[in-house]
């Protein structure tokens, strides 16, 4: 975990509304695993007191990237960046995702952004697998082809059927499911809304197989001092026990069984 | 008094009967216990910790949302959330031991009896400098700012804590009153070593799309440079209402504030919301009022102390 | 109630027994008298104006500086300089008759003489359709925030205006209390028509160069943003407390914060900071609150005051 | 007065630190007259709830324009505006100056950015007269080509010497009044610092002539409604009685016999 003045390295447009930002910062680049994120201040953010959490999408060399879109005021910030301006980010935090267990086949399912957190997984994944990334259309289908060239399937679902499965990401999964999986036990790996985490959570207790899921909240500290951003976690027993985990500093993936879901949740 | 060398300004002073090596603190529920922030900033350079507050037994604290951003602040409504008295000490204390800064321990209780009580089960954990008695937190059903908004019944927590402990003890007051002196004088008699102005503002943001609350906790605590000036006005009050030293905290975002309430009175510092702005903001204050003293040939902190001119 | 056609919501309501045509005031102190404003938007829009607060006899107010930007808002320490009553009334009231919208009178006394004494003088002048009772000021000495920070006080002034006007009274209370239900059933219980929430906070800054207050009153008020989620809680206590309408300000910016009051139980609203920084602050917040009527399909924003979800 | 969406035209280095930001507000450009100012809400200030003033410096056609140097963050804001940013200006506000009066010889002195608020009245009056600006060396030599292309006398003061007088400009002021002004009788327009201005009143009270004086303070509405700009104005009688001007609404320019200065002020 470190503290890094970093500098932008460039800021490009991806698909859709998403832009990626590349930033060196050598210590962060350098531990980042899958799943991890960044915790950044927005420069000219005015009288702004948090930072922005963001997944870390690539870490090369000494270079990371996030993949974002405008939907407030610090992104909107983010969004007037260029390359040499500079930004503090902290990083990377959080403990990301386990590395997929040896003979499962890794599925990993990516609502809108969901894909940054997903891409260092398949890169780094030993073995290759599947992606279903959905959207409204095909313009949404961020990334897709770099998977593709990774040599993972990709699965696209996008709501008008521009592209792929005319429907939900979910809906795609479940053809698929239905279709018989393959041979292999899958492994799953989603980041996304929240609509999309138990949506999957409840097909892997279905299926009896494993989800990871990477979870949003809004932040404070980022390093679990404020338990701001708590999630409630089953604990063994007695039934219905369960304490609260920091998504900042525990997570921001949890096995979908370990999660007591809660009917009001943020982000 | 020493009398350094110029250039090199003396930040050292005592406060409470505890000796700081200079006058910024990190506050209560900023900073976790300590090891969260551990691997950036080097703790031992900070005045003292304080700690997110303790109760008897463990408590869960709030649903989510806890946490929103404001026009220059957040609220947050954390509900205290701690893992009660045994596990604290067993699971931080020999951190916090290993660390060669003092630590002030927050304490809280749903009735007066838990304060007292509480109190002297710490006084036999070694390793606790003072202790931090929150009657002021706004997000709690009981107790808390109950107990800090009314001077009779913050004096009977703070009597109850004196009988209970020889450690210095340092009552946190709220910032919704109407007569901050007379507040301060009641933590004073009441036997207060001194006193940590100020606690967040009771405070509410609702969801004009849902017309809900945003905060799962309906209302919530504003924190951040929002509340800078008010307590400014309230530290500056107090400091003249009594003896006992001032432990000043609200919206410190680098050193002009912190420097700001040594001259209102205050004769330390506690950097909040700032810790997650930057995490290093403690360390910046420490180094900017040291360049300030610097600069202005100050030879000491402790004659920045309510140095504020008035004529 | 009527139910407009879709599409047009019904904006009107009654508030003190003054019937407004739209929940949008400005706040006393930040329009002046009137005129000020009048070259920049059609002040008949106004759902109401509340004028600069008024003394018996002329007042100069306070040295400067007066006024400071700080993080989310700004100081000020005005004074309450006015040309008092009768100065007043001969050169400001013609024109503000010449308007088609109700006019609000703000008060202010150093006793609670003055305050009956100046309310008895507005009785008799025509075209005054309510008086604001100003006993939250932050900025004066004598008077002002001494009176509101009591509930006992509060009521005697309120009582002695009560006797001396048929006109409606709407005291205008502090935001540092710690019962603030119980400070606005004191107002109730002694007359008012409805309360204003909530003035400035009293507040100050410091100059670390000078190490003097920057405000040449040492203290001012803090208005603006960063008051808001304060003012918000404030007005949902107050409005559960009591039966009479709450007319809320503090860091109205836009319409979202305006409707946040109003679903957090205020029936009207006032802008003050905000007509600095955009004088065309008011009108964006009418039309704001019209588009998010049509746009939730609510007929009346009577159907909007206090309806905030707790389950 | 107006209060107008405005589109920056330019944005360019004058000399020194200061900078000419220039944009396009039809209603106001037609009716400003010298020495009044512009009420800027600057773009992307964060929470700040007060705009900032400046003078009018040129005004021309559609466009106006403006004269600054980077003092806070409002003016750092300012600096980051490029061609075709949009800001909120209010204006023309205050009075201005006087049209100077026939037979005097109008005598312009100018500190730092007080060239502003002097350049219209210099281009507009009907005859010409004399400009006196200083500065700390000849980069900060305001715009003093600009009055002599108008056809203007100028005499220019600085610090290190490099340029004119070496000194204040009331130093060469004073020279200038010692060498017998002319045979007419001078007529004093100032805009600068509170030193200057209170140094150029004592001077007009010895030469028993008019001055002018621009002056500035901390503003909120900017419009005469919140009385946060005030200043202290004589009154013809009881000796001592005076009453409060607005220096925004009233001002900014006053007599400099009419003003009963203050130990303490800002700005
Ligand atoms: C672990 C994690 C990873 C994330 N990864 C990405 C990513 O790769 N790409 C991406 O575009 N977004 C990502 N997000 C969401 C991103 O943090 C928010 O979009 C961003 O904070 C919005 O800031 P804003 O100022 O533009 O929005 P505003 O709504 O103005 O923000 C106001 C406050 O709410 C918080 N907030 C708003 N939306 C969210 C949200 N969805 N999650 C958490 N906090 C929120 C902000 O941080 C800020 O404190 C991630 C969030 C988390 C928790
Ligand atoms: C009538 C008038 C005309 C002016 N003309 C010019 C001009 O032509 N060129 C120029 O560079 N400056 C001019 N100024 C000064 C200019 O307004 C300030 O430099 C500017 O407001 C500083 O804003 P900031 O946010 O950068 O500074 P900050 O110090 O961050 O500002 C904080 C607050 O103080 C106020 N403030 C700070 N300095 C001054 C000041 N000197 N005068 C008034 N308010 C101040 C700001 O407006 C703001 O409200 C003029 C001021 C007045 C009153
Ligand atoms: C997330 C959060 C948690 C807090 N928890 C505590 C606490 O447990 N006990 C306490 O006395 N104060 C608590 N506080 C209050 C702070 O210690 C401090 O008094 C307040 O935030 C004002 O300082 P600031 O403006 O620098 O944040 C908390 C504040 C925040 C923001
Ligand atoms: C410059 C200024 C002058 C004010 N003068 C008065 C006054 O004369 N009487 C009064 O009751 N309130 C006065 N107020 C308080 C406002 O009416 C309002 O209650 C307060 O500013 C909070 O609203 P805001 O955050 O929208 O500004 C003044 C506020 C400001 C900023
Ligand atoms: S964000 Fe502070 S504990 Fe997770
Ligand atoms: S700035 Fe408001 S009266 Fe001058």
């Amino acid at each position: 975990m470190h503290l890094e003045n970093a500098s932008v390295t460039q800021h490009r447009p991806v698909a859709g509304a998403y832009r990626e930002l590349s930033f060196e910062t050598t210590r962060i680049a350098r531990e980042t695993r899958p799943g991890q994120f960044v915790h950044i201040r927005v420069p000219n953010l005015g009288e702004s007191v948090l930072r922005r959490p963001f997944s870390i999408y690539r870490a090369d060399g000494a270079v990371i990237s996030i993949l974002y879109k405008e939907v407030g005021k610090g992104t909107r910030a983010l969004a007037r960046l260029a390359r040499g301006d500079t930004l503090s980010a902290l990083g990377p935090l959080g403990n990301g995702f386990p590395t997929p267990a040896d003979g499962a086949l890794p599925v990993l399912v990516a609502g809108g952004y969901g894909v940054a957190a997903l891409y260092l997984l398949a890169e780094r994944a030993r073995s290759k697998g599947v992606l279903f990334v959905g959207g409204s259309g095909r313009q949404d289908l961020l990334c897709a082809g770099d998977f593709e060239k990774l040599g993972w399937q990709v699965v696209a679902a996008t709501e008008d059927g521009s592209q792929g499965f005319k429907g939900r990401v979910t809906g795609a999964l479940d053809e698929w499911v239905k279709s018989g999986l393959g041979n292999r036990t899958p492994e799953f790996f989603v980041c996304g809304p929240m609509g999309l985490l138990r949506a999957m959570a409840d097909r892997a207790k279905a299926l009896n197989v494993r989800a990871w899921l990477s979870m949003d909240r809004h932040m404070g500290c980022g390093v679990g001092a404020c338990l701001a951003c708590v999630q409630r976690i089953r604990l063994p027993s007695p039934p219905g026990a369960w304490k609260w985990a920091r998504i900042c500093r525990d997570g921001p993936v949890f096995e979908a069984g370990d999660i007591l879901w809660d009917d009001r949740e943020d982000g | 008094m020493t009398n350094p060398a110029a250039g090199s300004p003396d930040l050292s002073l005592a406060v409470a009967g505890i000796r700081l090596q200079n006058p910024v603190m990190v506050a209560s529920g900023t900073f976790g216990y300590g090891p969260e922030f551990a691997e950036l900033i080097d703790l031992n350079r900070l005045g003292a910790i304080v700690v997110k507050g303790i109760s008897i037994e463990p408590e869960k604290g709030n649903p989510t949302p806890r946490m929103l951003e404001v026009p220059g602040g957040l609220l947050n409504a954390i509900g205290l959330q701690n893992p009660g008295f045994e596990k604290f000490v067993a699971e931080y204390m020999p951190f916090l031991r290993g660390l060669r800064i003092p630590l002030i321990v927050n304490i809280w209780g749903r009735t007066i009896e838990q304060y007292g009580n509480l109190a002297a089960r710490f006084d036999a954990v070694p390793g606790v400098s003072a202790l931090e008695i929150n009657i002021s937190c706004p997000n709690i059903k009981q107790g808390g700012l109950t107990f800090g908004s009314d001077p009779r019944l913050a004096a009977a927590v703070i009597s109850a804590v004196r009988k209970s402990t020889r450690l210095p003890i340092i009552p946190k007051l709220p910032p919704n009153t109407s007569d901050m002196p007379a507040l301060a004088r009641a933590a004073e008699d009441a036997g207060a070593n001194a006193i940590s102005l100020v606690n967040s503002f009771p405070a509410m943001a609702i969801d004009i799309r849902t017309r809900r609350p945003i905060l799962a906790n309906i209302t919530g605590g504003l924190s951040g440079p929002a509340i800078h000036t008010i307590a400014v006005k309230l530290v500056w009050e107090a400091a003249k209402a009594v003896r006992v030293p001032i432990i000043a905290m609200g919206g410190i975002a680098g050193p002009e504030e912190a420097i700001e309430f040594l001259i209102a009175g205050a004769s330390a510092v506690a950097v909040g919301t700032a810790n997650f702005t930057d995490p290093a903001t403690a360390l910046r204050v420490i180094e900017g009022i040291r360049g300030y003293l610097a600069e202005n040939g100050i030879p000491s902190v402790r004659d920045l102390v309510g140095s504020l001119r008035l004529t």
